[in-house]
């Protein structure tokens, strides 16, 4: 058995990942030694991972209002209106760690948690989308990591029932000793029913929901039992099982409970589980709480108290209600076939109580739990800049056909459909735009009927610009994401961002950090585009190799009317081709360079905000008004991938004759100057573009014709559409189907 | 015509199910759950909805096949009610007996969501009268058991008494291993039972039936439906 | 009582799964493998020690749902 | 010669299939299953006729490929 009286020696106290002083800090708050079951308690709240200690300081920097935010970060997802009494909840989070030991179940759990952050709040989830970073592909991990890793987020999915929409995947060899695994989800609510964490009342009913609680993930736990535990014959496996089915479940008998208005508060049991859920929602109502662990439903016999407040058991959720409808509410979750339990009551003692066989194993201030967590300023260092290069200086391809067909079939520009044909991104029938273009798009129903609005989804970061110059880096990752959206006429409205980093006790890692930080939050406030939510992912590090530095964003835009969108496919014949902005031939962090020679160096392509903005907005209204029959926005690869991509997903080919240029030609055509897209638009309509545009102060030329089975550029390349698509397609299913 | 659409703990898209009958025919479905032992009364199709019912945990389809309300759908059968298995509902389908085979996990094991061709073999069907012989239609799919299966003499049964009503095929109607996404006995891709009451498909005709899904070749299953009830 | 079910495809049946997991195999080194057939086990705990009555139970368990006769064989051993 | 490999989960680790096969079991009407877990069983021939080569191979095989180790057991039986 686990005993509750053990005494707390420095090593267990390091060994629960709590520095001397934050331990000295427990001493001083409490005003006697710990339980084992209070400093579990405590590890789980102060972790990094909870307590965002290292990070709290740099993201109340970040904007986090806005007209249409209704809940920004703080909640379990983000809020915000998207008129008609309706909202759009979201979120990413990693799981990143679990993925790299066990890619399967690291992925599905990854997936079911942000799932069930979003159905918490009362949305029934509508989108999903992944960002995936992998080691190189020579790496003997990598192969086992994607193809589980896939797997996971599909099985997660398809099962639960949500398109996934879309995403990222990038191969570097800096992941090699840490995937990356970043999952999110949007759902739709009514602005007016959503459901909170606060606790509210006395003597309400705490009531425990969803799947029994096993010893899954208990951390710290292992070297526990192994100290304490006499029967630890197997050594337990900390991973979790993800199990999609008892989500789907407990979805359904959420959102049904929640209509027949018996749930006050809500919160899922996600990291650190019970603990931290309960302790949430009472904190958050200036409430005590008292859990009854005798009526926690166990999967295995002998559960101790320490480890059902640790335990990381998915599919799980923690109510108060109303206790008038404590018999309505059994009812809704016997007929889902899911665990009903009254586990605790709210109090108005301001402590946190845990009992377990008649014992209390935990009496804790409640707020103090939270808000005393230690909160750290770490060093940090302004991060290095880099030299800009010269675009003429850099290396010219021998063959620009060659060159193309290399990039396109590269492992970071090749078609990720081999991953998103695992997906499931049609159930629901309201996807609009299908994984493969710029953003996807996803039909909303108006509630009262009337034309469909849309909202737009895409995910984006270059994680080599930000290591290049995390500042710039920071600012290009949402700027990308605002192209992506302008590009399928999506108005962008908020983001939500997952910081992935490494170790932050180092000042570089932590200069990384603020400075990424900063250019996100710049970003946001030239394009109003709000941070609502997110999450921090450190120490993603192995034998002192840190990750890139990888904040990735997700972000969501609204269409007032969900038909007025395009595709990045060349539609029609004789169609011009006409590119917007400025084009200089930005060479540093190219993929040009990095993919064909493995050169990684030079500044990356800086971000002007204000002219961002200005391309955006004028290309965005084109979309909308139907003006254009396609639009691509230009990142990896510059503008020839970008017009490969086009001619790829329309079948067609394109005649582009190269307008006059002062620029070296490999650079115009593969560098990566910002605030770029293509569209394509009859000739008619095209030469009216062009002069809006010059009158909008919008760079905008035309560069030639769609049209034939070639892509065709003057008389330096001449390629079949079909040998595009053979090197785009086959690189990424050719990896996979070795072992 | 008056449909009903089950309803099993897990299953996914028994709402695109019930939307596609409620825009195509302009009539709301019957939600039934699972637990009913007897449908609602003057019901002419009994749609089997996709998804994952119970998780697909054990095999798909098994548990539901289970349920208490199967029993009033193999009565409805008898009576030659219609009956519409669509991916986990043709699994379903399958393991009630009500069609033969099986649903084998797909060739290359991998989950699959795509658009697909399929040919129409048989357009006499009710399911299928709005379609043309040897109409080339498009619909997407997504499955990781759909590896139609059947013994011989089963299979030569379905072929000889022109019972498969839907092939995967490529653009032009060619069958080729190639426009095969799962690897089907003789590119299976939906079946009848021998009196043409009860068809079971993969593919999900109910995500192809407006054009912002992108096409609305989906609609005449629902079309051809409304016709005969 | 402990009741182990083994569910395997019938003679002829394709299984994919095993497909697969021989040419794995075969493209990790390991030559000289030649057929695999992929099954399922699923173990039950029973209240019952009555030997005979669980040996019936289990069997009714499999022709109702834990085997599909048109594909699959069981087999049932009592421990 | 023939190995049979069964993969099982680890003790604690969560088996949604048991559980939905145990819950289905029960609303069939039987009564006393107490718990349901679900394996894998994998039914390999091997060219080879020598039980030491084939244990070593086969377990070689679990490791590499057959068993996720990470939450599963594993156990063979040549015959
Ligand atoms: N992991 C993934 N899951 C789903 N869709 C993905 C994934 N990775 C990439 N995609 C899709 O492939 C397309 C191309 O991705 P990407 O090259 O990252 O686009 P962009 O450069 O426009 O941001 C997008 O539609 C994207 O959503
Ligand atoms: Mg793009």
């Amino acid at each position: 058995m686990l005993r509750n009286d053990i005494a707390i020696t420095p090593e267990l106290v390091a060994e629960h990942g709590l520095k001397p002083d934050e331990y000295q800090r427990i001493l001083d708050l409490i005003g006697r030694e710990p339980t084992l079951t209070e400093l579990g308690i405590f590890s789980a709240m102060w972790n990094e991972h909870c307590s965002y200690k290292s990070s709290k300081k740099w993201l109340r920097k970040l904007p986090t209002k806005g007209t249409r935010v209704l809940i920004g970060p703080g909640e379990n997802a983000g809020v915000v209106d998207i008129g008609d009494g309706q909202a759009v909840v979201f979120k990413m989070e990693s799981h990143n760690h679990p993925s790299y030991i066990e890619p399967y179940q690291g992925a599905t759990t990854g997936v079911g948690g942000i799932l069930r952050d979003v159905f918490t709040m009362g949305a029934r989830p509508i989108a999903a989308m992944n960002a995936l970073r992998f080691g190189e592909p020579t790496h003997p991990k990598t192969h086992h990591i994607v193809s589980g890793v896939v797997a996971g987020v599909g099985g997660y999915g398809n099962s639960f029932g949500v398109p996934t929409v879309g995403g990222e995947v990038n191969f570097h060899k800096r992941y090699n000793g840490n995937c990356l695994v970043n999952a999110f989800a949007a759902g739709l609510l009514k602005s007016d029913e959503i459901f909170l964490s606060e606790a509210k009342g006395v003597g309400m009913p705490v009531v425990y929901l969803g799947s029994k609680t096993g010893r899954d993930g208990i951390h710290g736990a292992s070297m526990a039992s192994a100290e304490f535990d006499d029967n630890s014959a197997e050594k337990r496996p900390t991973v979790q099982v993800g199990d999609p089915f008892s989500e789907k479940l407990l979805l359904e008998a959420s959102l049904e409970l929640m209509a027949s208005g018996a749930v006050i508060a809500i919160q899922d049991m996600g990291a650190a589980g019970l603990t931290c859920s309960a302790v949430e929602m009472g904190a958050k109502g200036n409430l005590g709480l008292e859990l009854n662990l005798d009526a926690v439903p166990t999967r295995e016999p002998g559960m101790t108290a320490y480890e059902m407040m640790l335990s990381e058991s998915q599919e799980r959720m923690l109510m108060v209600l109303h206790p008038h409808l404590e018999e309505q509410a059994e009812a809704i979750f016997r007929k889902w076939g899911l665990d009903f339990a009254i586990v605790g009551e709210t109090t108005d003692t301001l402590r946190f109580v845990v009992k377990h066989h008649g014992d209390v194993m935990a009496d804790l201030p409640i707020k103090d739990l939270g808000d005393q967590a230690p909160e750290y300023d770490r060093p940090w260092v302004e991060p290095k800049k880099q030299p800009v290069l010269d675009p003429a200086a850099t290396r010219a391809p021998d063959d620009y056909r060659q060159a193309l067909l290399d990039l396109l079939g590269s492992p970071n520009l090749s078609s990720r459909r081999w991953v998103w044909e695992q997906y499931d991104h049609l159930i629901q029938g309201n996807t609009v735009q299908r994984p493969g273009g710029d953003a996807a798009v996803v039909r909303v129903e108006r509630p009262n009927g009337g034309k469909a609005k849309g909202l737009g989804f895409t995910c984006d970061v270059t994680p080599r610009y930000v290591e290049a110059d995390p500042y710039e880096g920071g600012k290009q990752a949402i700027a990308e994401s605002w192209r992506n959206l302008n590009a399928v006429g999506a108005l962008p409205i908020a983001v939500t961002d997952n910081l992935n980093f490494g170790n932050p006790e180092r000042p570089e890692i932590m200069g990384q950090f603020v400075k990424a930080l900063e250019g996100l939050g710049d970003a946001c406030r030239a394009l109003d585009m709000p941070i609502v939510s997110g999450n921090v992912s450190l120490y993603n590090e192995t034998n002192g190799v840190a990750i890139l530095p990888t904040p990735a964003i997700g972000a969501v835009g609204l269409m007032d009317d969900v038909t007025r969108t395009v595709g990045v496919a060349f539609t029609h014949d004789e169609d011009v081709v006409v590119l917007i902005g400025d084009t200089a031939g930005w060479m540093g962090q190219s993929s040009y360079l990095s993919e064909l020679f493995g050169i990684e160096e030079g500044a990356p392509p800086p971000v002007d905000l204000a002219v961002e903005k200005k391309n955006g907005d004028f290309v965005r209204e084109a979309v909308i008004a139907g003006r254009v029959t396609a639009a691509h926005d230009l990142s990896d690869g510059g503008l020839l991938v970008a017009l490969a991509e086009m001619a790829m997903a329309g079948k067609k080919g394109a005649r582009i004759l190269l307008p006059e240029i002062d620029v070296a030609l490999h650079a115009f055509l593969f560098g990566e100057d910002q605030a770029r897209y293509v569209v394509t638009a009859s000739a008619a309509e095209a030469s009216k573009l062009i002069v809006d545009a010059a009158m909008a102060g919008v760079p905008a030329t035309a560069i030639g014709a769609v049209g034939g089975d070639a892509l065709v550029i003057g008389d330096h390349l001449n390629v079949a559409v079909t040998d595009l698509s053979d090197r785009h397609e086959s690189w990424f299913p050719g990896y996979m189907s070795g072992v | 015509m008056k449909s009903a659409v089950l309803v099993f703990p897990g299953i996914n898209r028994e709402r695109d199910m019930a939307r596609a009958f409620e825009v195509v025919t302009g009539v709301k479905p019957v939600m039934v759950w699972h637990t009913e032992t007897e449908l609602p009364e003057g019901i002419d199709v009994v749609a089997v909805p996709g998804g994952f019912s119970y998780g697909d945990y054990l095999r798909c389809g098994a548990i539901a096949a289970r349920s208490p309300i199967i029993d009033a759908v193999k009565r409805h059968a008898e009576r030659g009610g219609y009956v519409l298995g669509v991916c986990n509902g043709f699994q379903i389908v399958t393991e009630i007996g009500l069609l033969p085979g099986a649903l084998m996990r797909n060739a290359s094991l991998k989950f699959v969501c795509k658009e697909v061709h399929l040919r129409v073999d048989d357009p006499t069907t009710a399911f299928t009268s709005a379609y043309t012989a040897g109409q080339v239609i498009r619909c997407p799919i997504a499955h990781g058991e759909g590896n139609y299966y059947a013994d011989p003499e089963t299979l030569a049964r379905l072929e000889g008494e022109g019972r498969v009503v839907f092939r995967y095929c490529d653009e032009l109607g060619r069958t080729t291993e190639a426009a095969d996404p799962n690897g089907s006995l003789n590119h299976i891709a939906g079946i009848v039972n021998e009196r043409g009451n009860v068809l079971g498909m993969m593919p999900h005709p109910e995500n192809l039936i407006e054009a912002l899904q992108g096409g609305t070749d989906g609609r005449g299953l629902f079309e051809s439906l409304a016709k005969v009830a | 009582m402990k009741a182990r079910v083994t569910v395997t495809l019938k003679n002829g049946v394709l299984d994919p799964q095993g497909k697969a997991i021989q040419g794995a195999l075969k493209s990790l080194g390991f030559a000289g493998v030649d057929d695999v057939r992929q099954g399922k086990l699923i173990e039950l705990d029973l209240a019952t020690s009555d030997r005979a009555a669980a040996e019936a139970e289990v069997t009714a368990m499999c022709e109702k749902l834990l085997a599909n006769t048109v594909i699959e064989n069981y087999r049932i051993e009592l421990v």
